[in-house]
């Protein structure tokens, strides 16, 4: 059952990715990276990482991409738009590239990710159970990693000031 | 290092006195060149207070036995590796005696500037200069090592320049400028090159540190110290206009007369004279370097005077004759009479500061003259002027004082003076040397003659006889303001008794004369100065030959030198008058011999052709083909053109798109993953 | 611990299926009966009749909406971007019909096959996942406004996303102290907070956060006094002005729809959920698969919650329309400033405050349980005294320039004009 | 499960990476930089399953910091087209020379 949906939601994803990559309209395209992100989710899920898969639909689908449709919508790309696709050659080389890039990355990730460690999965399970699905998360968020939590939110005031700096036509 | 009995009372300020009134009159320059009357007040008053300053120091010296220079140590100029030079200022006998020479001489020239200058727009920027000038001439005498003497010489090199040339718009007094610069640089090369030659030796550059370690570490007459002085004296042939050098200074009379009359007859040119006094030491050392010293003294003298008898402007006649008299001094200090040429330097400043403002009053009447009546004549020459007594009565009196002094009439300065480098070059003519100096005893005689002479001429041009300038012009013809001519009475005055200080032993002791200072006082005075170097020369030298070199003693030399002078005098004054001259515009080019000497032994010609056009010619070979072809095409447009085209073909690659950047980079990243993995 | 057996797979399958469809057609019943009521309500309210002539009560009267909308003419702006402006309706209904799936509906029936939960899903990440859902309905609405090619559409598309965006925060933001006291985010979790950890709804002890959600869930949806992104006098009808028939009805189900998945949330959140209060019979919790804690689960007791359940749900369905018929529209502007410079930080002062309540608590020893909640309320009193002092003086949502001027400026008289001198207009806030 | 992920990781990122290579306009190079970012996410959650509950942490992270970018990108793209009323980028070739 969840190997199939595995199937289901990757393949999705893939031609979701694909849709984006090859889509003129701007707006299609965001439509399609936005079925890529909800795959993932679904993806996250059947990895076992709900609470990921939520903020995965809450910052990426839900807050992220529909910032860039409102761009799309304001700067009006997504009526009269101009085709952007590069020709010929440069298609070739991007997806030459795309699948080099993609079989290296393969290589890397299987023959060396995988096999270093494992049973992460029963540790996890074992912390959903006693803190639950935000707890297991939570915990080291606020206990290892503080200071790095903390410097988001920093990076996150930063960037706000940042953009409505850029974004004012007067500051 | 100080001494129980005796504390320099502000040295720093007396030389920072003159720059303050730079500043003051250089702002003032830049600000309002119109307020005047700032200028009037700071530019002499800093020399008045400077002069002050050195007498008070001087009257604390008198009175004590001062065995070793004072050094005041402000702060470490230089440090560099073992090398540590102080900005240092050292005052003994022989810098307090300059110091009081150029304060004095300079307040009393910057008070004559009052009126000499008072109409020039550059007034301001004038006393700017001059105040410059003597900041840099008190750091010369007072420094207390070499690079700070050096700076002063450097210095007062540049005011020289700024103030020949200064008015600039006139080309030839610009280039008269770059003149001087350009000799004066050659000169300099050799002060460095001796310099930097006592630093790898001696490893400092203390006058102390120097003249103790000289004696040991240098052999005497050896050619290393020989070197380092015929260096020296390179330099002191430029900035004191000796020859090969002198060429200069005659050029350099294109300056304001009052500029002439200080840095290019006082001051300035004696720098060599007190370099050389300062470095006695080494000097000593090497008495090769003595005889070319003396010899070049002796012939620069005779030279001088040769060339001053056919000029008509008067203050190239000057200008030769300040050459003809520096002369004088270098002999007196090559023939190792230090003593000696510091007095003569000092009755020098005195006569002839006075023979320059002297004739600086002459040129003002007559340029008046001129000016009133839109003459296009040339207020300078000679030629142009005649019978000036009548109308410059004060001038005419105080010239004739001057030529007196300087023909080595007694009682006037210029006779003790001379008449005592005379007899010292006779008096040395002892050692392997001896016939040297008795030749350049001859020679001095014989330009003591000539100056005699040629002196005669120049009064009897420039106020006897028939007036040349126009009978409307002579009645604009004035004799100078107050605050010009009282200058020049101090300087009369300066000009006859200067010389009494040092009275030869031979007349002081004539019982009419027993009412005068003691004799021999600036030897006396120093005596300590001088004494390393007379320690040196003394027991080679042996006792003096009173009576060389054809008999008779110091006094009867005097008398015939004195004798000599006044027949030439008279003589000449005749001959002279009985000359019929007309006005420059008019005359004939001289001829024969007379022509020779007007075109100064075409001296100027032949270094044009043997070194100027020479060094054109290879220069602009070197600038066509080194320069031009060479380096700015071959190697620096060359390399240029090279990593153009390599940038060229590498912007080929930048295409400005984005996405060609990201595939790049992408590129390189998976290059990296391949090399990582297969 | 009552061991009532778990269901097995092929059960769980059936159940779930059975509950998806039985869930679904009850909202969809549901919503259209909520049309009904609304015109009905606003009849009541502004003293009319309202629909009464189809069937009784005119009960059938959206089964005949139902039908015109479906017999109606499709029809397509000219210029319109044909897959989107199709697309946008269905991102808009999708969310709003899904959303429902983990709210717990009522207590656990037995069955001969084993327990049934009644809950669609039971999600660990529980309301993570309504608020996931939630942000995803802004899709629809932006898409059918820009795909429409007409400005008002346009406008009420951009107005509806930049209000729903800024109100998520707040929403996101007043559930917080909710899951502080829960100490989970699933719904369940909650209801057993209420039901027998603290004994307390938590809108007592969480009343502020219960007013900022509800006023958030009034913008999420779009209602009144946050229609601006259809506003009718300004905008004709918003991002759906051009729709019609059937793709019109869906936007108006997703809107119901929301209303009722939201009016859901907040009985389940703040008003005990299916809890029936003052009885302890009910009190049960399923630890495990099949395993129960607390009461005993029976079959009566699932209906009585689910009724329990159903009247709280339609307490807050009548509460959006009633205020919709009562209170005036805000200005765009007022619901931007209320919306970041009110909710955000009264929501986040709230979080510290009720964040430091528990820690004293805590620091005081004082078991989780009814003096806990009790001490909370105390607090939350405090809190919302202060806070609805702040929002009462003209400055905060005042609704007109004219209140915040001096009271004097109202009664100055006009200026006279003397000669040479320029009209001066007295400021009057007109 | 996991080594499938991975290589499902991987392919999504090379298809960024074409995107990149590919697309001119600015807002699709960066949600091409969105989708690596994503591949990226995966593979974290993936390899968690193995190394344990970090992996999620710096998802968490790594969402931060895409948030902070996607608003500061924005910002920059919409005052680009204020400028030069277009966003596409090969309008955009100052870095040439």
């Amino acid at each position: 059952m969840s190997d199939l949906l595995w199937w289901v939601f990757a393949s999705l994803a893939i031609g979701g990715g694909l849709g984006m990559v090859t889509r003129k309209n701007p707006i299609a395209s965001l439509l399609f990276l936005v079925l890529t992100f909800f795959s993932l989710a679904a993806l996250y899920v059947l990895l076992g990482a709900h609470f990921i898969a939520a903020i995965q639909v809450i910052v990426y689908a839900g807050a992220i991409m529909v910032l860039f449709l409102f761009v799309i919508m304001l700067l009006n790309l997504g009526h009269d738009y101009r085709p952007d696709v590069r020709g010929g050659a440069w298609i070739v080389a991007g997806f030459a590239t795309a699948g080099l890039t993609g079989w290296l990355l393969t290589r890397v990730l299987t023959t060396e990710g995988a096999v270093v460690a494992q049973g992460g999965e029963l540790e996890i399970a074992a912390a959903v159970r006693e803190w639950n699905a935000v707890g297991a998360i939570a915990l080291p968020l606020f206990r290892d990693y503080l200071v790095p939590f903390e410097l988001t939110s920093v990076l996150l005031l930063v960037a706000i000031i940042g953009a409505v700096l850029l974004a004012k036509r007067r500051v | 290092m100080e001494h129980a009995g005796f504390r320099p009372v502000l040295l720093g300020l007396i030389v920072l006195l003159p720059l303050a009134g730079f500043v003051i009159n250089g702002a003032v320059a830049l600000l309002a060149p119109a307020r005047k009357r700032i200028v009037t007040w700071a530019g002499p008053g800093v020399l008045a207070l400077a002069f002050a300053l050195a007498l008070v120091n001087f009257f604390g010296m008198l009175g004590v036995e001062l065995e070793q220079a004072i050094v005041r140590d402000y702060w470490s100029w230089m440090p560099v590796g073992n090398l540590e030079v102080a900005a240092a200022l050292q005052l003994d006998q022989l810098s307090m005696l300059m110091t009081l020479i150029v304060t004095g001489v300079s307040f009393v020239i910057h008070v004559y500037s009052v009126g000499y200058m008072g109409d020039d727009p550059g007034y301001a920027r004038y006393f700017a200069y001059l105040n410059l000038f003597v900041f840099f001439m008190l750091v010369l005498v007072l420094g207390a090592n070499f690079p700070v003497m050096f700076v002063g010489w450097e210095g007062v090199g540049l005011c020289s320049y700024l103030l020949i040339g200064f008015w600039f718009r006139d080309r030839e007094k610009a280039d008269a400028g770059k003149k001087a610069f350009i000799v004066n640089r050659i000169g300099d090369l050799g002060f460095m090159v001796a310099m930097l030659l006592l630093f790898t030796n001696l490893g400092s550059l203390d006058f102390e540190e120097v003249f103790r370690a000289a004696p040991a570490t240098l052999a005497y007459g050896g050619a290393l110290v020989t070197t380092i002085t015929l260096f020296l004296f390179l330099g002191a042939t430029g900035k004191s206009a000796q020859i090969p050098l002198y060429i200069w200074l005659p050029d350099a009379m294109a300056g304001p007369t009052p500029v002439s009359a200080l840095i290019h007859a006082a001051t300035m040119v004696t720098a060599g004279v007190y370099m050389v006094a300062r470095t006695g030491v080494l000097f000593a050392l090497a008495p090769v370097s003595m005889i070319v010293v003396a010899g070049i003294g002796a012939l620069t003298a005779l030279f001088a005077a040769t060339i001053g008898l056919a000029q008509y402007d008067i203050k190239k006649v000057l200008a030769y004759s300040t050459v003809s008299q520096l002369g004088y001094m270098f002999l007196a200090v090559g023939v190792g009479a230090f003593g000696t040429g510091m007095f003569h330097l000092m009755t020098h400043a005195f006569f002839k500061a006075l023979l320059f403002r002297g004739s600086g009053a002459v040129i003002h009447a007559v340029h008046g003259a001129f000016h009133h009546t839109h003459k296009e004549w040339d207020p300078q020459d000679m030629r142009n002027m005649g019978g000036l007594r009548h109308y410059l009565p004060l001038t005419w009196i105080v010239m004739w004082i001057g030529t007196l002094a300087i023909s080595g009439v007694w009682p006037f300065a210029g006779f003790f003076s001379k008449d005592e480098i005379i007899w010292q070059a006779a008096a040395r003519a002892v050692g392997p040397f001896a016939p040297w100096f008795t030749a350049f005893w001859a020679m001095a005689i014989a330009a003591a003659v000539l100056t005699a002479f040629y002196m005669t001429r120049l009064m009897i041009m420039t106020f006897h006889g028939e007036i040349r300038c126009g009978a409307a012009e002579c009645t604009h013809l004035h004799e100078v303001p107050a605050v010009m001519s009282l200058p020049l009475v101090v300087l009369a005055g300066l000009s006859t008794v200067g010389g009494w200080v040092n009275m030869p032993h031979a007349i002081a002791e004539l019982p009419v004369l027993g009412w005068l200072p003691s004799a021999e006082w600036i030897h006396a005075w120093l005596e300590p100065a001088v004494r390393p170097a007379e320690a040196i020369l003394g027991p080679r030298l042996g006792a003096l030959n009173e009576a060389a070199p054809l008999g008779g003693g110091e006094a009867f030399w005097a008398a015939v030198a004195f004798a000599l002078a006044v027949v030439v005098i008279g003589v000449g004054s005749s001959v002279v008058l009985r000359w019929k001259y007309r006005p420059a515009l008019e005359s004939l080019e001289p001829v024969g011999l007379k022509k020779v000497l007007y075109r100064k032994w075409y001296v100027d010609e032949a270094y044009e052709t043997l070194i100027v056009r020479p060094v054109v010619a290879t220069s602009r070979a070197l600038w066509r083909l080194v320069d031009e072809a060479l380096i700015d095409n071959v190697l620096v447009n060359g390399a240029g053109y090279t990593s153009r085209a390599f940038g060229w073909a590498g912007s080929r690659l930048q295409t400005g798109q984005l996405n060609t950047y990201a595939f790049a980079v992408v590129l390189g990243a998976l290059i990296l993953l391949g090399f990582m993995l297969l | 611990m009552h061991d009532v057996g778990a269901l097995s797979r092929t059960a769980f399958l059936i159940v779930s299926a059975t509950m998806v469809v039985g869930v679904f057609t009850l909202i969809m019943v549901a919503v259209a009966l909520f049309t009904l009521l609304e015109r009905r309500l606003s009849a009541w309210i502004q003293d009319r009749l309202g629909p009464n002539r189809v069937g009784p009560q005119g009960i059938l009267q959206p089964v005949a909406d139902g039908l015109k909308n479906l017999l109606k003419e499709e029809t397509y702006p000219a210029q319109a971007s044909r897959i989107y402006f199709l697309l946008a309706p269905m991102l808009s209904i999708t969310p709003a019909l899904i959303t429902f799936a983990v709210v717990p509906f009522a207590a656990p029936l037995p069955t001969p096959w084993g327990l049934v939960e009644m809950v669609i899903a039971d999600l660990p990440i529980g309301i993570l996942y309504i608020l996931a859902l939630t942000s995803l309905g802004v899709y629809g609405i932006v898409m059918a406004g820009w795909s429409s090619n007409n400005k008002y559409a346009f406008l009420g598309g951009l107005r509806a996303s930049a209000q729903m965006v800024s109100y998520e925060v707040g929403l996101g933001l007043s559930l917080i102290p909710v899951f502080m006291l829960a100490g989970n985010v699933t719904l369940t979790q909650v209801v057993w907070t209420q039901q027998e950890e603290l004994g307390l709804w938590l809108a007592l002890p969480l009343g502020l956060a219960f007013f900022l959600f509800v006023i958030s869930a009034f913008a999420e949806t779009n209602r009144l006094p946050f229609d601006l992104a259809e506003a009718e006098s300004e905008l004709i009808t918003g991002y759906h002005t051009e729709y019609s028939s059937m793709k019109f009805s869906m936007f108006f189900i997703a809107e119901y729809s929301n209303v009722l998945t939201a009016s859901a949330l907040m009985a389940t959140l703040f008003l005990g959920g299916w809890d029936i209060p003052f009885w302890q019979g009910d009190d049960m919790r399923v630890v495990a698969p099949g395993v129960v804690q607390g009461a005993l689960p029976a079959w009566w007791k699932t209906l009585l919650t689910l009724g329990v359940f159903a009247g709280k749900t339609v307490f807050f369905v009548f509460l959006f329309m009633w205020v919709r018929w009562t209170v005036p529209r805000f200005r765009y502007d007022q619901v931007m400033h209320l919306g970041w410079k009110v909710m955000l930080p009264t929501a986040l002062a709230y979080i510290t405050l009720v964040g430091t309540s528990m820690l004293v608590l805590d620091a005081l020893d004082v078991p989780f349980g009814l003096r806990y909640g009790l001490f909370l309320t105390a607090v939350n009193l405090v809190a919302a005294i202060v806070f609805l002092w702040l929002l009462d003086r003209d400055r905060v949502i005042g609704g007109a320039t004219y209140r915040r001027l001096p009271r004097t400026a109202l009664r100055r008289e006009p200026p006279l004009v003397t000669a040479g001198e320029g009209v001066v207009l007295p400021n009057d806030g007109t | 499960m996991l080594t499938r992920s991975l290589v499902l990781s991987a392919i999504l990122f090379g298809l960024g990476v074409a995107g990149v290579v590919v697309r001119r306009n600015a807002i699709i190079l960066f949600m091409c930089i969105e989708l690596m970012l994503n591949a990226v996410n995966l593979a974290f959650v993936a390899l968690s399953r193995a190394a344990g509950i970090e992996g999620q942490i710096f998802v968490f992270f790594v969402m931060t910091v895409a948030a902070a970018e996607a608003a500061v990108g924005l910002a920059i793209i919409i005052s680009i087209f204020r400028h030069a009323e277009t966003v596409d980028m090969k309008n955009f070739n100052l870095l040439r020379w």
